[in-house]
């Protein structure tokens, strides 16, 4: 009998502490631990009591990364909570933020955490030393986005102008032109990206999966829409009767199934759920002979970056009618309610629920894209390393790596809970 | 000048039209808040009822600038110096106090020649207009009322008309216009009533008047610094925001290894722990010292050094200040 | 000389914000090798000259850690406001400061890039960085932007330290206090302003308690008592 | 019109160690100055700092500087043939003119001695116009003061009294603050002073020469303020409707007085 355990004690390139643990007797998969050992962030008590405008402020702050992804579904879910009305304008605008923020993420990642693995270096700063224009390339896609969200939201991480209903500041046409110029500007070198990345050498391996994203029966919905999964469609105030989340001891972060299910969210779920990828993205896809829906596990790194060209387009469609913004007094009809909100971050669904009492956060809920991810990560890994389970050490561990970091795990946002169980709380 | 003249409301537009041909104008003009901009079209100017937000003070001595920058290079540095070459310029629809600020600025700026704030103050003109009814805060008759003693022409809303007075030859020249019509002695008396109307009512609200000079160094270990030291938040609004506060900082910057760099100014307050700070000690370490050095900079040193009050009572640090110290309280408390 | 960035927890918002200085992080690679940098490097080192920490300890491990990093640094920078101040986490967490001695703290959620780079100039060419000793209201009223807590906002910009160039106002949000306050701050005065100005006691607690709880302790047991 | 704010480029020809913390830069070009007078020097990206001219004329001056901040330490750590800039000079100087046919003393504390060096160097030059000379300086420490290479030389024109406050192996001189050697200068009938030095001792040491009957009209003192724009603009050394930069450093007692700004600041100059 020969038995071997592979084990990453801290997973690099990936935002946030995670570590991975492959046990294999005889060829064959004994045991597979993708576990999370991040400090728990109690983001859910500490919110608990707060007010409602500190919401988006404070949930923002459980990821550096997708801060404007949890703002916008915060605010949403204290709108719906507290039945405030959003005019299309505003949609619009966050759709922006969204967007470009969207793009940045998927830049960072492709480039910086991704692109390593498949070129064969250690990191990005050692490629910058190789191939320092494909480095400068990203860094300046990567700038380019944050001025946009910037535009908008003030600055790119942690935004600081949105409001419940609207924004804090005016947003002039000339914002939104600069917005719209930029992204011109940067469309061709997206296309360049997304060729980059069609055209590099994935892990073949393939699993049937469930996919879950938001559906608007339009196109590929950031913002809003129902939360759809291959097989049903249900309205995102219906999440808990379907998504249940539950704890694994080798974890600080929580685990999600969806109607006793794993399943996948993010940029490759988002595509095989809509279809619908606008032209000139459909077209690259065909071109590199990439069809969706797919199961093979390495394509969300195409998909991420067939995205961005499919969200570039949709963002220069809004910016281009989108008119001034002028801040407005809000109402806000009642201090007392329930919300939920569902929207699309980059690495997948992210559904924000609060009940807000005069004014106040009761309880709260929040579960985030890695939180859903995490358990269909190690099924995968599961399946595939079985597939390579003769190959050596090495090969194992670096083809494991190149999977757990295609779904662009997001370890700090997934740690955001309290876990009632027997690990302490240090905190 | 013994000829008074008036011009018609609807030709104002044409008068500035025709001022800007000939000098960059700067007028109110309202946004967020209303202060004076460089204007591009009249349309954009906002004649308030009484004085902008924020002062005159920024034209001339803005709130960051560059000195100058240096670059090194084999033998030494080469310096660059950042003093821009001169504007002629018009301000139109300065209020008494804002127009009066200048000639303290003046003063302390030009003591000793500021080449940065000369450049920009020379030689320009000053249209100004009389104020249609104060704010609450304000309280310039304290220092002689609404009219400064130095002007080029100024304005004053008589109905469809302005009256005209000219202060200067520089004045004199810019009314030769045909847009200028003579004004009658009904015209004059109308501008005296509605300037003599204002002023009271800043009399009724102020409550009060300062003799000219008056001593109030024995007031100097007054209990009165004891309790506005406890409430002041040392923010440094009422020092940036009054148009005779002048006092900057000097900061040196760099590019990341030091090869290159830049000198520049900033308003300095000082309301802040390290103003009066040395390499030794600070010397207004107690934040009542540091709100006493402010009044009695205004009031007690600038009458020493150059005779006058440091003050126009535009009222802004009255306006601006959180803790609601209210200047006016205070000088009634040390005049008394 | 080289620099390592670590992550303790935190949303790695500071990481993310240090990348974001883009190009300017290759001119900073022609002074500083980047030992250590989790977020985008496999192969991580120490010991490193300057360390720069983001977030907070928040198990022994982490404290393990944290204190590992302090014997191999030269330079040990608390960066952002979780690490200097404790942050959002405040209420439960204690900043890097607590566990190790700390040289420099770079405040804000994020820091300021501005602030940053004058940082690094100053590690690169060895010239003194201070604690700025006013206040964001500062900062904002040269800026000329006009006062929203004249306008009737919970504005925290009186007492907190300067240095982001008054972002948030500027945006037209008020502070939120997410640098923690400086030491000449008048911080019972300005809740006894914000309570003349017709805000409740709870209110003002929460606006206090929200990123800058450690330093306003003291005033937040004051108002309490009230 | 020449623009006061520019330095002009100055090099550095010498570096002499004074003392464990001090040095005296000898910087090209010079410039004509009074003794007393200050520039403010630049480093180029640290900032600017005032400091006395110790000694020097239009083809060289020397600046004699203690490390302490930001400026001063990068300054100590330049090299022989390294650029500063320089403005100035700036201030009023020593009344020099006063002291001709009179007495004068000279008091100095520690780094005080600095902007005392150029009077001490017209005092050996102009040795006749006076009456009685004497240099009364202290330094926390005999290693600490400054320009004893010089003191040789000094002696052939004046006395001078020497304390320290911690004496180290060797010292035979006096130990004790200034203001004990204050108290030995009966003999002075008509005597202008000269002081410079921490502000405890200033004080002390004014307050003893006034018991002693000198004059408060006869006392001249150099004071040290954050002066940044050098020129009387910026406000920082401004007190009681006086600028430290322009129309000081040097102030007779009474005036300096002023600079306390009353008892109760007790911060400052003479507290």
């Amino acid at each position: 009998m020969v038995e071997k355990k592979i084990e990453i004690k801290e997973i690099t390139k990936i935002e946030g502490h995670a570590n991975l643990t492959i046990e294999i007797e005889d060829d064959r998969v004994k045991r597979v631990a993708f576990g999370i050992h991040e400090g728990l962030r109690h983001f859910e008590t500490l919110i608990i009591g707060k007010r409602y405008h500190y919401l988006p402020e404070l949930t923002s702050r459980i990821c550096g990364i997708c801060n404007v992804a949890h703002q916008i579904a915060s605010i949403r879910a204290v709108e719906d909570a507290l039945g405030i009305e959003v005019s299309e304008q505003v949609k619009d605008l966050r759709k922006l933020m969204l967007i470009s923020s969207h793009i940045q993420s998927h830049i960072l990642h492709l480039y910086f955490l991704a692109l390593p693995d498949y070129i064969g270096v250690e990191s990005a700063i050692e490629l910058a030393r190789k191939d320092i224009k494909l480095v400068k390339k990203a860094f300046k896609l990567k700038e380019a986005c944050n001025y946009m969200t910037a535009l908008i939201g003030g600055r790119a991480v942690h935004p600081c102008t949105i409001l419940p209903g609207g924004f804090s500041k005016r947003i002039t046409k000339g914002m939104i032109d600069k917005y719209l110029k930029k992204m011109r500007e940067i469309y061709p070198f997206l296309l360049e990206s997304a060729e980059l990345f069609l055209s590099l050498d994935y892990p073949p391996y393939e699993r049937e999966s469930e996919y879950v994203a938001l559906r608007d029966g339009r196109g590929i919905p950031l913002y809003e829409g129902k939360i759809a999964t291959m097989h049903a469609v249900f309205d995102a105030h219906e999440y808990g009767e379907h998504i249940k989340e539950r704890a694994v001891d080798y974890s600080t972060a929580k685990r999600s199934l969806i109607d006793g299910r794993d399943f996948m969210v993010g940029a490759l779920a988002r595509i095989n759920i809509n279809g619908k990828l606008r032209e000139d993205a459909r077209e690259l896809a065909n071109r590199f002979g990439i069809r969706f829906p797919s199961n093979r596990v390495a394509w969300i790194n195409p998909a991420q970056a067939l995205e961005n060209v499919h969200y570039a387009m949709e963002a220069m469609e809004i910016a281009e009618n989108l008119k001034e913004y002028e801040p407005e007094k809000i109402e806000v009809p009642r201090t007392d309610g329930e919300g939920v909100a569902a929207i699309e971050a980059p690495r997948g669904l992210l559904i924000h629920h609060y009940v807000i009492e005069k004014g106040k956060c009761r309880y709260a809920n929040i579960i985030t894209p890695t939180a859903m991810n995490a358990e269909n990560i190690e099924r995968s890994l599961e399946g595939y390393v079985s597939k390579i389970a003769d190959e050596d050490d090495g090969f194992i561990r670096k083809e494991a790596e190149k999977v757990i970091r295609a779904y662009d795990p997001c370890v700090s946002c997934s740690v955001h809970v309290m876990r009632i169980g027997k690990m302490s709380t240090f905190l | 000048m013994d000829t008074f003249v008036k011009i018609a409301k609807s030709k104002l537009k044409d008068f500035l039209q025709h001022i800007m041909e000939n000098y960059t104008l700067y007028a109110p003009v309202k946004k967020k808040i209303s202060r004076f901009e460089r204007i591009e079209d009249p349309s954009q100017i906002c004649l308030l009822p009484n004085r902008t937000e924020i002062s005159l003070k920024p034209i001339f001595l803005p709130p960051k600038e560059s000195l100058f920058r240096w670059k090194k290079v084999e033998d030494g540095y080469i310096i660059e110096d950042c003093l821009n070459g001169k504007e002629k310029k018009v301000i139109f629809g300065a209020k008494g106090c804002d127009v009066a600020s200048l000639k303290i600025l003046d003063l302390y700026m030009m003591e000793v020649s500021d080449p940065y704030y000369a450049s920009r103050r020379k030689d320009t003109i000053i249209i100004g207009i009389t104020c249609e009814y104060p704010r609450e805060s304000c309280f310039c008759t304290a220092f002689g009322g609404m009219i400064p003693d130095e002007y080029d022409l100024w304005l004053t809303d008589i109905g469809d008309y302005y009256f005209v007075d000219i202060g200067s030859e520089r004045g004199k020249e810019l009314v030769s216009m045909e847009l200028f019509e003579r004004a009658s002695p009904e015209d004059e008396e109308r501008k005296r009533e509605k300037i003599e109307r204002a002023e009271q009512e800043i009399r009724k609200m102020a409550k009060i008047e300062l003799e000219e000079y008056q001593d109030m160094e024995d007031k100097f270990e007054d209990k009165i610094w004891e309790e506005l030291g406890d409430i002041c938040l040392s923010c440094g609004r009422c020092n940036l925001i009054c148009p005779t506060c002048h006092c900057f900082d000097v900061r040196d910057i760099t590019n990341l290894d030091g090869s290159a760099g830049e000198r520049i100014r900033v308003w300095d307050s000082c309301h802040l722990f390290e103003f009066a700070k040395t390499s030794a000690e600070n010397f207004r370490r107690d934040r009542r010292a540091r709100v006493r050095y402010r009044i009695y900079d205004k009031f007690v040193f600038s009458v020493k050094r150059y005779k006058l009050y440091a003050c126009v009572g535009c009222g802004r640090c009255i306006d601006s200040c959180h803790a609601g110290i209210d200047i006016r309280d205070v000088l009634r408390r040390l005049i008394r | 000389m080289n620099i390592g960035i670590f992550s303790l927890s935190c949303c790695e918002g500071c990481s993310v914000e240090f990348l974001n200085m883009e190009e300017e992080i290759l001119d900073i690679l022609n002074h500083f090798g980047i030992e250590n940098f989790r977020l985008v490097k496999e192969v991580n080192k120490l010991p490193v000259d300057v360390a720069f920490v983001e977030g907070v300890p928040a198990n022994e491990n982490e404290v393990a850690k944290l204190l590992e990093i302090r014997r191999n640094s030269e330079i040990l920078v608390a960066l952002g406001s979780c690490s200097a101040t404790g942050g959002v986490l405040a209420p439960g967490a204690k900043p890097v400061g607590h566990y190790v001695d700390v040289d420099h703290c770079l405040y804000g959620c994020p820091f300021s890039r501005d602030e940053l780079k004058e940082f690094l100039t100053s590690i690169i060419i060895d010239k003194a960085f201070g604690k700025k000793e006013y206040s964001v209201c500062m900062e904002c009223s040269l800026l000329e932007n006009g006062c929203l807590l004249e306008e009737g906002y919970l504005c925290m910009g009186p007492i907190t330290v300067a240095g982001c160039n008054a972002l948030c106002p500027s945006n037209g949000k008020p502070c939120l206090g997410c640098r923690g306050s400086y030491e000449d701050a008048n911080l019972k005065s300005h809740a006894k302003i914000l309570l003349d100005k017709g805000f409740s006691k709870d209110e003002i607690i929460d606006a206090f308690s929200l990123f800058s709880h450690r330093d306003l302790r003291e005033v937040i047991e004051w108002l309490k008592r009230r | 019109m020449s623009n006061p704010y520019i330095p002009s480029i100055a090099k550095i020809m010498d570096i002499i160690d004074e003392t464990p913390d001090t040095k005296t830069f000898v910087i090209e070009p010079g410039l004509s100055f009074k003794p007393g007078q200050f520039v403010e020097l630049t480093v180029f990206g640290y900032g600017e700092a005032p400091f006395s001219i110790s000694g020097g004329n239009e083809d060289s001056i020397e600046l004699s500087i203690r490390a302490v901040g930001n400026v001063t330490r990068k300054l100590h750590a330049m090299k022989i043939g390294e650029h500063i800039g320089i403005r100035g000079p700036f201030g009023n100087g020593w009344p020099l003119e006063k002291a001709e046919g009179r007495d004068l003393l000279i008091v100095a504390g520690g780094i005080g001695l600095a902007p005392l060096k150029p009077v001490i160097e017209w005092v050996c030059k102009n040795r006749s116009k006076l009456n009685e000379v004497t240099l009364i300086y202290g330094a926390r420490k005999p290693s600490l003061l400054l320009f004893k290479r010089m003191f040789e030389e000094w002696k052939k024109c004046m006395n001078i009294l020497l304390t320290v406050d911690e004496p180290e192996e060797g010292w035979k001189g006096e130990v004790g603050v200034v203001t004990k050697l204050c108290g030995k200068v009966k003999e002075f009938s008509d005597a202008l002073t000269f002081m410079c030095g921490p502000p405890v001792m200033m004080k002390y040491a004014s307050k003893t020469l006034i018991d002693l009957g000198f004059s408060p009209d006869d006392l001249y003192l150099s004071l040290e303020r954050n002066m940044r724009c050098g020129i009387g603009i910026c406000g920082h050394c401004a007190v009681s409707g006086m600028y430290v930069c322009k129309d000081g450093p040097i102030f007779p007692l009474d005036e300096a007085l002023k600079f306390i700004e009353k008892p109760h600041e007790v911060q400052g100059v003479l507290d």
